[in-house]
């Protein structure tokens, strides 16, 4: 504030100097709080581990030596991370518009259910182009099947906070009943889809172990979805619409375009995440496919405060407590439902550390 | 209690040198068993049938052990095997067929492990299916069904192959006892709405089901309430886990899997450097495995006629004379 | 007057961050008195009442009522000294009936309520002593505003007053029922009541007050019996202020015509008719006034000018092409700007940098955006420029607008607006909640913008805004205009009363003028 | 299909959606409370199951269902009051709060049973059916409807008492006042902030009391995630009812009944209906009641809206 009054033109240097101040405040305040956030977290953590006469301290060590242990460890770690990336920079989008998508694990599952579908039917396409294929009916699906939520807002007011519940349901149970039902692998007894056809698998990056190109589209599409929100015309109006709708049409957007938009675009990440834990994991559809990545991408959107960017790092983290967690059953039979409780810790410290500061303002009401 | 969690920590205090040295543990000659489940080792069903299976080779064999569960999330197998793969374990038991593939991927790089995977009948190197064959023992319970009761239902919890087999069986023997038996069957969709698996149960009952037997895992208690609670003309078995205590007068008998004898006595061998030819599937002909007993307790009890009839069928599948499902 | 009045508000401050909205203000109100408070939008009306019955906390001051000193921030305290105040937007629940409404939050919470009918029944005798028509079992939502603000009076009465407060009362009311309002009043003050009456419409506080006091920038300036003072001298209190500057006016000749309205008629939010057949004509090179009380149908005509509200009927024309029925995307393809009436709502985007807030209409146009991607370094640029041109203080282009004053807000609003480059520019509201210089600043700009050729249309409810720039003005009342008036102070008191919607005596008052002139 | 409904099924199916309609009555008027008053708690899954576990183990260690019942609303108004804590007095958003909420529910619970009771297996005694003498054994009626326990029945004194106090007394009138228009309340000289809490802390015991149910009124065992989404159905049935406490109470009732007819439709060979169709009809329901109370005046309009003073 102390330069408001110069209205001279600042020197040159004086500007870089203020730049780089303001960069580093900027930096500080996007780290800072959601450092203090995972670090109360963990403190509450490890007090209900010791409360309940576990040694909280040592299951922290054995879980994070256990989880950066060799390069299959962390291979592991980015291949959980892929599809809480994904989900959670699609949330940013949602959020930032201020849509509140809970569907993104029913996304996931149609998106998944797609993939599969698409995988088992063609042979003899080559991989170049089974490949993307798969993804794309992935992430079409995804797409349509959030966009039912958002449809149902703009022409019925219908709140898209019930409507993804909603579907969130009816896409785990059609999906269990494909699995015994019409996609049923004819050749097993169990309920699971055929494996996909070898030309449909998506490539590995880190042989032997199994991470695969997932990760790094993640990483691009958050790049890409931060470039989208913050650096493209259509990205603005997402954020304009979410900020304040009677702006957004004094300036001639259409509030109805921009919710389906970016509905569609996190319906479309979540489908993507259903995608690739199919074609570059699991190869079959399972009637569990999902742990619940559709809900924990909730919190990694929120840590990450709404930045596509910032999700990579949150979504990073959220894997490692997730492999950690399973390294301290393993190890120290902690129960992994830990992990849910530090989530909503997780949560609760953002929110009360006000990093959370994106507005709450709900379009078209 | 306490003492259970102190053991656990002495085994985390032991095992967080072992998180950080794997391959040293493992040189020390100790033999190590792992067990993945898919769900929760705190719900009576099949997850804690896995979990008797570790601890009885802990128990028996001395063998150091450690479970994980893994939420029934097919993308999370693959590393689990590996963890303990690589952390020197000789043998790990995926409880369930939907192991199968992960095992596969895995078990090539760890030839010097043993792979069983329950619930299956996979016969790759060093990957082993183990089943035992429910379809047997539900065969029988079919059978005493027809001859005693007017109809039968059954509620499961979803629609997978060890419970579709059971049923299978179930339906086989009432079939075979009496061709004009009407047996129905529910599925209550997860394996953890007890209440949902009670309210089938009730319904079936209503419906003039005089035999009814519950196979869903966590939920399977909320059918062994409806029974009791429907009187004692309702009969049923009590299965993998004994639910005498909660329905005393209805239960005609006892099936119990003792999975971990089974187990105990393959992983033995595989401790002795004998690895099993071809896949196990554990019948009635294993009579350390598959315990089928019948209660004088119950209101009704099966009449001593019908018990020598049993006890002949038994012997005809122990045999392979009388096939229960379809292979 | 006695030595202790009914009430006194001693020095009353309020101020919202940096908005002052009373500047110290001292009133005395007699016991059984209807005390008229007069004053243009914004002058602080409605927040000294607010003051009054515990809503709002003063920054400063203290209230005397009755001889006692009124704990201030209570709602509580106020209905415990019987003060009640019927607001300018009710304060009656939508979902609950009439009669619910009438025990909501009286007695204890855990009281259970058996009594509905009693409550009922006394609502219908006072309904009838009162002549109110308030059926105690309709449901808020179901009644008319009319109807709504009859329940809310009752209310009040309801729960016994011996202060009234009415805030603008007859905003919302047809000729008619305002009649019926005027009369109850002097029927409670001979019941013994106080009351409390703002307005700003100059006929009804002659009509109906004791004494008036005449409010403006937070202070009341003026304060006199009634019947001791006219309309006039009361309209030149309202509105008279210290000229704010004498611009210099380039005297331009208007060309052609620029934007042609022409019988538009729309309806409000609400679906009721708000602009009701308006004509009129902007032309190159000259600014068009529109001056009214605000919610006489301003907001509308100006939503309706850039496609935000659907017009019912009528045309707009826009450089002879049909505009009336575009979008407002499309609208914003055409020359046209639009300076809204609420910045905060409208006009910009409070968490979004400076940079942000510039593209806001253009953020899908050259220069700001090709290929769908903005360029930054562009849009930088040009904040800057603009940030420079129109001296807007802020630290840097990146800053969030929130972070500026409202006055420096608004410059960098009018300057995205003067950099479209439009030929009509529809302006509502230029200088509300600015200092001085940014006002100054921003006048300056816009009559520029005439002198280059512009068409403009200038809609404010401060008169001195008008009087500065424009070359003529239209007054507003009920969704028509009135009257068209040059921008001559020597006029003010006609304006002020066709504001008032005082045909007559404004006619009068010009002929009579005429009449000296000639 | 004549063989299907007879009338013992009937009276079957009536007695089980009875039954299976309870939790869902329990939350739901619990949340038409907490709605009505603006505030939206998407989290009573994560508080259904803390009741439920609170119950169970209160009855695990002391053998007494009343105090079970206690520690069950005592728990579920403990998540209340860390839900008001972040709503009403923080102001943060609700949805975000109660996404919280579930995770914290379903963690704590799953943690502490996993360590406390793992190895237990040993259920607990749930509430005895009342027999009503005499109508118990009365034909068809008897079964349908009085041969419940008294948690069940408590679904009639909850909707009752809910009507009772949200129409009956000042505080039900200024809660629904506080949903619709704050600020009136606020002039009233009543606090909002006190009313929300109130509400919530009403919706969350009540939640409780609904997990208890399904740990000590219907079942008695904890399993993790026992609510199997009960919460969220629980949000479906109070749109679907217009926030009307005897509307959640029958359309609980409705979602009860699918319940049933699903489980006991399957028992029949002659449908050949997937039986997951069944089990989806009260989402899809949901999504079809959606659209068509689509004149939402019902909406307490200030929902999810924190309230700032002034």
């Amino acid at each position: 504030m102390a330069n408001i009054d110069s209205e001279r033109s600042p020197s040159a240097g004086s500007d870089i100097l203020n730049g780089l101040g303001r960069a580093f405040t900027k930096t500080w305040q996007a780290v800072a709080m959601p450092a203090a956030a995972v670090l109360v977290s963990m403190g509450c953590g490890a007090l209900l581990l010791a409360l309940n006469g576990f040694n909280g301290w040592d299951i922290f060590t054995v879980m994070l030596s256990g989880v950066f242990q060799d390069t299959r460890s962390i291979a592991e770690v980015l291949l959980k991370a892929t599809p809480l990336i994904l989900i959670g920079v699609g949330l940013c989008v949602a959020f930032r518009c201020s849509i509140w998508n809970i569907g993104a694990e029913g996304q996931l599952y149609a998106g998944a259910v797609a993939t599969t579908a698409v995988g088992i039917a063609f042979p003899g396409l080559t991989s170049w182009i089974y490949v993307p294929l798969v993804i794309l009916a992935g992430a079409l699906a995804g797409a349509a099947w959030a966009a039912i939520a958002g449809l149902l807002k703009i022409y019925f007011r219908a709140s898209e906070i019930v409507t993804t519940i909603m579907l969130n349901y009816i896409a785990i149970i059609a999906t269990s009943w494909l699995v015994t039902g019409p996609l049923k692998d004819a050749a097993a007894a169990y309920p699971q889809s055929a494996r996909l056809l070898r030309e449909a698998w998506m490539p590995k990056i880190l042989p032997p172990t199994r991470l695969h190109i997932g990760i790094l589209i993640a990483i691009a599409l958050a790049i890409a979805a931060y470039i989208f929100l913050f650096r493209s015309s259509a990205g603005y109006a997402v954020r304009v619409v979410g900020i304040s709708p009677h702006a957004a049409r004094y300036a001639g957007m259409s509030v109805s375009r921009n919710i389906l938009l970016a509905i569609s675009i996190s319906g479309a990440m979540a489908g993507l995440a259903g995608a690739f834990e199919i074609a570059g994991v699991t190869f079959r559809l399972y009637q569990n496919i999902s742990p619940g990545y559709g809900f924990e991408g909730i919190a990694v959107a929120l840590l990450a405060n709404n930045n596509p960017v910032g999700a990579i790092f949150s979504g990073t983290l959220f894997a490692v407590l997730r492999s950690g967690s399973e390294i301290m059953q393993i190890n120290a039979q902690v129960p992994q439902v830990l992990v849910s409780v530090i989530q909503g810790i997780v949560i609760l410290s953002v929110v009360g550390f006000g990093v959370y500061r994106f507005r709450s303002a709900r379009p078209s009401e | 209690m306490n003492l259970t969690r102190r053991a656990c920590l002495a085994g985390a205090a032991g095992l967080l040198l072992a998180g950080i040295s794997a391959s040293a543990m493992a040189q020390d000659g100790e033999f190590k068993m792992g067990l993945l489940v898919p769900g929760s080792v705190s719900e009576e069903g099949w997850n804690r049938i896995g979990y008797n299976a570790l601890k009885g080779v802990e128990e028996q064999l001395g063998a150091k052990v450690s479970y994980v569960e893994l939420q029934q999330n097919p993308a999370s197998f693959e590393k689990a095997f590996r963890d303990y793969a690589s952390q020197g374990f000789n043998v790990i038991l995926g409880h369930g067929f939907e192991f199968q593939d992960a095992a596969l991927t895995v078990a090539p790089e760890f030839p010097d492990t043993t792979f069983l995977i329950s619930s299956s009948y996979i016969h790759e190197d060093n990957v082993i299916g183990l089943n035992t064959d429910t379809s047997q023992p539900f065969y029988l319970m079919g059978y005493i069904a027809a001859k005693m009761g007017k109809k039968a239902g059954l509620v499961g919890g979803m629609e997978i192959p060890p419970i579709q087999q059971a049923f299978e069986g179930f339906v086989n023997g009432a079939k075979g006892a009496n061709p004009a038996f009407e047996v129905n069957q529910v599925y209550i969709g997860n394996f953890t709405d007890i209440s949902a698996a009670k309210e089938a149960a009730l319904g079936m009952i209503a419906q003039g089901a005089d035999f009814v037997v519950p196979n869903a895992s966590g939920a399977t208690v909320g059918g062994y309430q409806a029974i009791a609670e429907s009187g004692p003309d309702v009969k049923t078995f009590s299965i993998f886990s004994d639910f005498t205590e909660v329905a005393p007068k209805n239960i005609l008998g006892l099936y119990v899997a003792d999975y971990a004898q089974g187990v105990v006595r393959i992983v033995k061998g595989i401790m002795e450097g004998q690895r099993p030819e071809s896949n196990v599937d554990f019948g009635l002909a294993d009579a350390d495995v598959m315990k089928f007993t019948l209660s004088d307790e119950a209101a009704h009890p099966v009449p001593e006629e019908l018990r020598k009839e049993i006890e002949d069928v038994k012997a005809k599948i122990a045999a392979g004379e009388i096939v229960t499902r379809q292979k | 007057m006695g030595a202790t009045p009914f009430l006194r508000m001693e020095n009353i401050h309020k101020r919202f961050g940096p908005v002052i909205a009373s500047a110290g203000v001292n009133l005395e109100v007699e016991e059984k008195e209807i005390h008229a408070l007069l004053g243009e939008n914004g002058a602080g009306k409605s927040v000294l009442m607010n003051i009054l019955c515990g809503v709002l906390s003063p920054t400063e001051g203290q209230i005397v009522f009755k001889g006692s000193p009124l704990r201030l921030g209570s709602p509580r305290e106020a209905i415990r000294h019987r003060i009640g105040m019927v607001h300018q937007h009710f304060m009656v629940v939508p979902n609950l009936t009439v009669a619910e409404n009438y025990v909501l939050g009286h007695g204890s919470p855990l009281r259970v309520i058996r009594d509905m009918k009693q409550v009922s029944t006394r609502i219908r005798e006072l309904s009838h002593r009162y002549g109110l028509d308030v059926r105690p079992d309709a449901r808020i939502h179901d009644l008319s505003v009319g109807e709504q603000q009859r329940v809310e009076i009752l209310k009040v009465l309801y729960h016994g007053v011996d202060l009234l407060i009415l805030d603008e009362p007859t905003a919302v009311l047809t000729p008619q029922e305002a009649d019926r309002l005027l009369a109850l009043l002097r029927d409670l003050v001979a019941d013994g009541k106080t009351v409390i009456f703002i307005s700003h419409k100059l006929d009804e506080v002659m009509r109906v007050s004791d004494r008036v006091s005449v409010m403006r920038d937070g202070k009341v300036v003026f304060t006199t019996r009634t019947a001791e003072t006219n309309p006039r001298e009361l309209a030149r209190m309202m509105v008279g202020r210290d000229v704010l500057m004498d611009l210099p006016r380039a005297q331009t000749s208007p060309g052609r015509v620029v934007l042609a309205v022409e019988n538009l008629s729309c309806n409000n939010e609400l679906g009721l008719p708000a602009v009701r057949g308006v004509s009129f004509e902007v032309r190159q090179g000259e600014i068009v006034g529109v001056a009214g009380v605000s919610g006489n149908g301003q907001s509308e005509l100006a939503l309706a000018l850039v496609g935000l509200l659907p017009a019912a009927s009528g045309s707009i024309r826009l450089n002879g092409e049909e505009i009336c029925g575009l979008t407002s995307s499309e609208i914003n393809h055409r020359p046209l700007s639009h300076i809204p009436e609420d910045r905060h709502k409208m006009g910009i985007v409070l968490p979004l940098p400076l940079t942000e807030n510039v593209i806001l209409q253009r953020y899908d146009q050259a220069p700001f955006s090709s290929r769908g991607m903005l360029r930054f370094g562009e849009i930088t640029e040009h904040t800057r420029d603009l940030i420079r041109r129109f001296k807007v203080k802020a630290s840097h282009p990146g800053e969030a607008i929130q972070n500026l004053s409202g006055g420096n807000q608004q410059k960098l609003v009018v300057a995205r607006e003067l950099a479209r480059n439009p030929d009509f520019l529809l302006i509502n509201q230029l200088t509300r909640g600015i200092d001085i210089g940014a006002t100054e600043l921003v006048m300056q700009e816009v009559l520029k913008q005439k002198e280059k050729g512009k068409a403009i249309l200038l809609i404010s409810t401060e008169l001195e805004e008008l009087f500065a720039i424009c070359d003529r003005i239209l007054v507003m009342f009920e969704g028509q205009f009135l009257g068209e008036v040059p921008p001559d102070r020597a006029r003010l008191e006609e304006i002020g009363l066709l504001m008032a919607g005082n045909r007559e005596e404004a006619q009068r008052l010009h002929n009579r003028a005429g009449a000296i002139e000639a | 299909m004549d063989d299907i409904v007879t009338l013992g099924f009937i009276a079957t199916t009536l007695g089980a959606t009875w039954r299976l309609a309870a939790p869902l009555v329990y939350a739901s008027i619990g949340e038409v409370f907490s709605e009505r008053a603006g505030v939206l708690n998407i989290g009573i899954e994560g508080v259904m199951l803390v009741g439920a576990f609170a119950g169970f183990a209160t009855v695990f260690w002391t053998g007494s269902l009343a105090l079970g019942l206690l520690m069950a609303v005592a728990g579920g108004a403990l998540m209340g009051l860390l839900f008001g804590l972040f709503t009403i007095t923080i102001k943060a958003d609700q949805i975000v709060v109660g996404a919280a909420m579930n995770l914290l529910g379903l963690g704590l619970t799953a943690f502490l049973y996993r360590t406390y009771f793992v190895s237990t297996g040993r259920g607990v005694e749930i509430a005895p059916s009342l027999n009503l003498p005499g109508l118990s054994d009365l034909p068809f009626v008897g079964e349908a409807f009085f041969r419940h326990n008294i948690l069940v029945y408590g679904t009639l004194l909850v909707v009752i008492a809910a009507v009772f106090i949200l129409h009956r007394t000042s505080f039900g009138l200024t809660l629904r006042a506080v949903g619709e228009h704050p600020k009136a309340v606020d002039i009233a000289g009543r606090s909002v902030a006190l009313y929300r809490y109130g509400a919530v802390l009403i919706g969350c015991s009540l939640a409780g009391l609904g997990g208890a149910y399904l740990t000590l009124g219907h079942s008695n065992q904890f399993v993790e995630g026992i609510a199997s989404g009960r919460g969220f159905i629980a949000l479906a049935v109070v749109v679907f009812a217009r926030w009307s406490p005897i509307g959640a109470f029958f359309v609980s009732l409705l979602f009860g009944l699918f319940y049933a007819l699903q489980l006991q439709l399957q028992a029949q060979p002659a449908l050949h209906i997937p039986y997951q169709a069944l089990q989806a009809l009260p989402y899809v329901m949901t999504i079809a009641a959606l659209i068509l109370v689509r004149n939402r005046v019902d909406t307490p309009s200030m929902l999810g809206v924190p309230y700032r003073k002034g």
